[in-house]
């Protein structure tokens, strides 16, 4: 087993899966010669050549409806936005196309792509480097949407994705590229789309999470523990579908919740979570289901001290817990 | 009407009997339609698109393709299209029933909005323009795998000003890839005139921009379109890249059965696009050439009328799809 | 006061509004000589002229984006997006431009914007004629996003939205453009954007919905109250803000909440009802948080069966309202 | 460099302080960003993107322009654009170091995404491209106003392949508003090189797609580009609607701090691209012209030295915003 960052997982499983079926590769700007702008695509332009590693012209909607045409044919690419603030420009590919593809032709027609975009701040990006856009696609039946929170999960995830025969939103925390490390198994292997995973047990308080608040809600746990508190962090990996049954067993265990992420709190993802909540366990609670998110404003500043005030971190998620396990 | 080399349809290796093959696929196109409008009328189906005066540029161009082999992403007007690419009649009025065995959407889509999977048609959505990318990918696709692939991809001049026609011929000009980007100009994007839509007045001045022909041929002359259309498939099998071809139509209905043409435009506009009817001039050719005759016509009209009611009857007795099945094909997980 | 029904008092207020302030103006696919498709805009062409009245090309994203910077030069643009299902190509300017430029100045630049859309099903528009797309745009600060379900609430709601200083979004259901007829005053009045209306009070059950919904709910709880039950009929007209205040009275006023909405489920707006509400009032309930929604698929269907299992009716909403009141 | 006319600064109708003043601009554009990248490698700043290589396409663009009068949707790269336009070096550092006081943002975007109220340069985002349909949408205002402005408006030539470039041209050709379209290609996109990016090579062939004329200009001569940008600001203001130029620049420097061009270029390519260098060619026109003296230049060397010099250090001492600054101007209601 070898140690891999989140980017190197990234490579790794593009590379793997590349080897493994002719019929994939990837599109995008920059993901050749210069190998990505965070390097998750470096040498694969040496290894796979220029038509299965395509730099693209500066155009989303073009990278995404070519893709679509491509996997019609047959072919499975796999789309790079640069930043995933960037990838308005072919929201209308996705929702129109994409995501109805199937659907509206009961399955004579398919999408199997995969879009991968690195998002996420505190990495010094301001409004348009740092946003978290996963609660823009939630909404639309057709797509899959996961968010891995580790490297091992990054390659099961990845392979899933790519091997999946419906289009997934593949978002990746630019902020973890190169924060965590961790053993990841050489042999492929597939982790399910739609399964949320336990990374913490405990009794006391439900944390449900995902990205890179799953490291900060760890964090926290192992502070609160010190104090007695035994948090169960759930890391729910995959957005849409939603893992009703692990987020329902989750809640119901210590009847405390705490939902946490990074994006805007208002609309956001914590919202469906909460609901399924208040529709399954309200008799299982003790204690309001709580939020801890991103403010309701436009996107995240650039400037050091507004940047933190908008970004989570250990401390923020210690507080939050720390008060629900007192409720 | 004549050339040094004889017959207009000779000069371009047409034979007599490809030339009545394509007169009876616009006689088809325009009578299937003819007769949506009166479903549509008598409260049988909800509404209707027409190819009324683009049949000879939606047969002249689909002529110079290989149905079975080349792929199709058309736009709603595309019923001469569709039926040169091998949909049939029955397929059609399934469509316009929205009956459960549509083979385009089952009834989930409005008519019009193809679909065909044997045929390499496309399933198509309602927002103008996307197709024309996803024509681009299959092209790269076919590229890819080394296929011996054309790709057919449509829109009106109205839809060709969104952003996706930029990307789309751009990113086809970068790779050469084998796509006609047909644009089937009527003038009108429902109410909105040319002159308050498309700066420069001409879609095919745009090609060279992207490095490729912009071609710009008469739309109700079929052969004029065939000519264009196969000089550009030629074109892009021999790896020459895509082409952009500009047929210059009339649209002699309203934008759909939705609208009413006569509130935005002057009567005698009206009365004198009559003389370009696509259908008109090609039966006058058919005739001047000799190969047309009032026995032969009134067969094709037979022909066409039995298919057509065939398919009409025929699919109106074909039941809706169970409203269950609504749920269904959202995923492939379903494993339907 | 006359008695216009919805799509009229759309008109009668654009042309109020036109007529009060100069820098009014109406700019949209076919919004002129023809009026528009639904006649929003009939007769405006002839007295305002076609400078004010104007007729776009076929593009989404500069119907948006050149009206964002004619606001930006201090006219006041009210854009036509022909059916919500068309405004994805607008996407990028909405979200990135539109809801981000006053931030992003301290308000040295701003936005006021209306974007005018019809939306909705029931009508045999098929999947692209029928989307309910709210959803995509309430998670974005910055934005307002308006739905009025009555021909009164129209006029007071739109001359609200293009007096803003803020870019708004008016989705208008086009089920509801020529179905229901009420008296409207002929003078100008304002109804404030964010701020709930209960449609009918009630002590027993609380519904909260917004749109054609409305209707149904309300129709649904004439029905009820012949069985002896009172449903209190919440309108929440604004979907961002939300009104959280009216939400939370209303729901701490009987504890019991049914959610209803066309649009799909999942991550939609009655996550955040619902999610408030949790929050909120946990203890003041006597019953999970219910919803009422659309199915979680890409879209409405265009065959009659399929049409009318996706979408709503009295009855739904009766049998709904009816086991919520004997939970 | 001589014509019949005399010197070539004179036929524009420039006089000797004129030259000096566009030179002076120049310089100080270059020396601005060159203590930019000593502020990145110094760690005092997080990011920057270079103007170095086209501050002869920005000044003699803006200097054709009115300060004051007409406005502005420049792009990242527009430093010298925002200088020519009235911003001054302390309101640039400001952007640079993210403080409180910064007109664009306060600290709330990044360096380069610029904006400046009171010298009409709209508020910037980091999408390309969306600021073109903007600068249409103020040429469309100002036409409703009846107001005598020209709006300029640019981009990078990668960047004129999205689907708002296209749309953004159409518009303001089918109303022929005054808007100029300033390309500015420096044959890169990050990476990506312009054989991968816009098919047909030339942005500039694709105006006449857009009844507008499309001009080709050297944009590393800073005269050049000043009688084309005069030219087009002529047409606009005479009503004769939009210009679309594509300056050709080169990229002497990096896409950005972020990235390293070295790993996708050749080491000879960076050494050709240095004989473009547009101040050396400036500089030497105007030592030619007799305009510049070794006094002059180390007078001008001084001055935009002092400037940067106050600007900077003024600047880096100026507090950032608080952090509840964060959550204002989301919406109007706050009353800020
Ligand atoms: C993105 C989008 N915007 C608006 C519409 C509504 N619409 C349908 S057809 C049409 C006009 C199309 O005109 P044109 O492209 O000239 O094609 P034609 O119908 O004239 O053949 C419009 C505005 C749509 N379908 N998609
Ligand atoms: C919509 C969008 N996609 C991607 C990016 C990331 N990006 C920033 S600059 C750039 C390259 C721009 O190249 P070009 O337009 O040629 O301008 P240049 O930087 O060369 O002056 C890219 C891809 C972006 N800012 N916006
Ligand atoms: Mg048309
Ligand atoms: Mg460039």
């Amino acid at each position: 087993m070898a140690v891999l960052n989140f980017v190197e997982a990234v490579r790794e499983t593009l590379r793997q899966e590349m080897r493994r079926d002719k019929d994939v590769w990837v599109v995008g700007e920059d993901v050749g010669k210069k190998g990505g702008v965070f390097g998750a695509t470096l040498g694969l332009f040496d290894e796979f050549g220029e038509t299965r590693v395509q730099d693209s012209p500066l155009t989303e909607s073009a990278i995404v409806g070519v893709g679509i045409g491509s996997a019609l044919y047959g072919t499975k690419p796999v789309c790079e936005i640069q930043f995933a603030d960037f990838i308005f420009p072919a929201f209308n590919q996705i929702i129109s196309e994409a995501a109805k593809m199937r659907y509206r032709s009961n399955g004579d027609w398919t999408v199997p792509m995969v879009i991968r975009a690195p998002f996420g701040g505190g990495i010094h990006g301001g409004l348009y480097h740092s946003q978290s856009v996963e609660q823009y696609f939630t909404n639309t039946a057709g797509l899959k949407v996961v968010v891995p929170s580790t490297p091992r999960d990054a390659k099961g995830l990845l392979a899933a994705a790519i091997r999946d025969a419906d289009p997934v939103l593949f978002f990746e925390h630019k902020g973890l590229y190169r924060a965590i490390k961790e053993e990841v198994p050489d042999e492929e292997y597939i982790i399910p789309i739609g399964k949320a995973d336990v990374k913490r047990d405990g009794s006391d308080i439900t944390v449900i999470t995902y990205g890179k608040a799953v490291h900060f809600c760890l964090e926290a746990a192992k502070e609160l523990a010190k104090e007695g508190v035994e948090a169960l962090v759930l890391d729910l990996r995959t957005l849409l579908p939603l893992d009703r049954e692990a987020i329902i067993a989750a809640a119901k265990k210590t009847g405390k919740v705490l939902i946490v992420h990074e994006a805007g709190k208002t609309h956001g993802i914590g919202s469906e979570v909460s609901a399924i909540i208040a529709e399954e366990c309200l008799f299982d609670l003790d204690a309001p289901v709580q939020r801890l998110c991103g403010p309701d404003i436009p996107a995240m500043p650039y400037a050091s001290p507004m940047e933190k005030a908008y970004m989570l971190d250990p401390q923020k998620c210690l507080a939050a817990m720390r008060a629900l396990a007192q409720f | 009407m004549t050339t040094e080399t004889g017959m207009r349809h000779h000069a371009l290796g047409l034979s007599n009997e490809q030339l009545i093959e394509m007169y009876e696929y616009m006689l088809q196109t325009r009578r299937i339609d003819e007769r949506l409008w009166l479903l549509q009328r008598g409260g049988k189906i909800a509404f209707v698109i027409s190819p009324q005066g683009a049949e000879a540029a939606q047969v002249g161009c689909a002529y110079a393709f290989r149905a079975g082999q080349d792929w199709f992403t058309p736009y709603y007007r595309d019923l001469g299209i569709n039926l040169v690419a091998g949909v049939t009649p029955r397929e059609i009025f399934l469509a316009a029933f929205a009956r459960g065995a549509c083979p385009a959407s089952g009834g989930k889509q409005m008519p019009s909005h193809w679909g065909n999977r044997p045929k390499n048609v496309i399933s198509g959505s309602s927002p103008v323009t996307t197709q024309l990318l996803h024509a681009v990918g299959i092209a790269q696709g076919a590229r890819m795998r080394g296929d011996d692939v054309v790709v057919y991809t449509c829109c009106g001049e109205g839809s060709s000003n969104q952003g996706d026609f930029h990307e789309a011929l751009n990113w086809a000009g970068v790779h050469k890839l084998p796509v006609l980007f047909f644009i089937q100009n009527n003038e009108y994007a429902i109410s909105v005139s040319l002159e308050k839509q498309l700066a420069g007045g001409s879609v095919a001045k745009r090609g060279p921009g992207y490095g490729m022909p912009g071609i710009e041929v008469d739309g109700t002359d079929f052969l004029a379109v065939y000519a264009a259309a196969k000089e550009a498939h030629d074109r892009a099998r021999a790896g020459e890249g895509p082409t952009l071809i500009e047929a210059k139509c009339v649209r002699l209905t309203s934008h759909s059965s939705d609208d009413d043409q006569r509130r935005y435009r002057e009567a005698a506009e009206l009365e004198a696009m009559k003389a370009k009817d696509p259908l008109v001039k090609a039966r006058a050719y058919l005739y001047e050439a000799g190969v047309l005759t009032e026995e032969l016509e009134s067969a094709l009209e037979a022909k066409v009328a039995a298919a057509i009611n065939d398919g009409c009857d025929w699919a109106e007795a074909q039941p809706y799809a169970d409203p269950a099945f609504a749920m269904t094909h959202v995923y492939a997980e379903e494993g339907i």
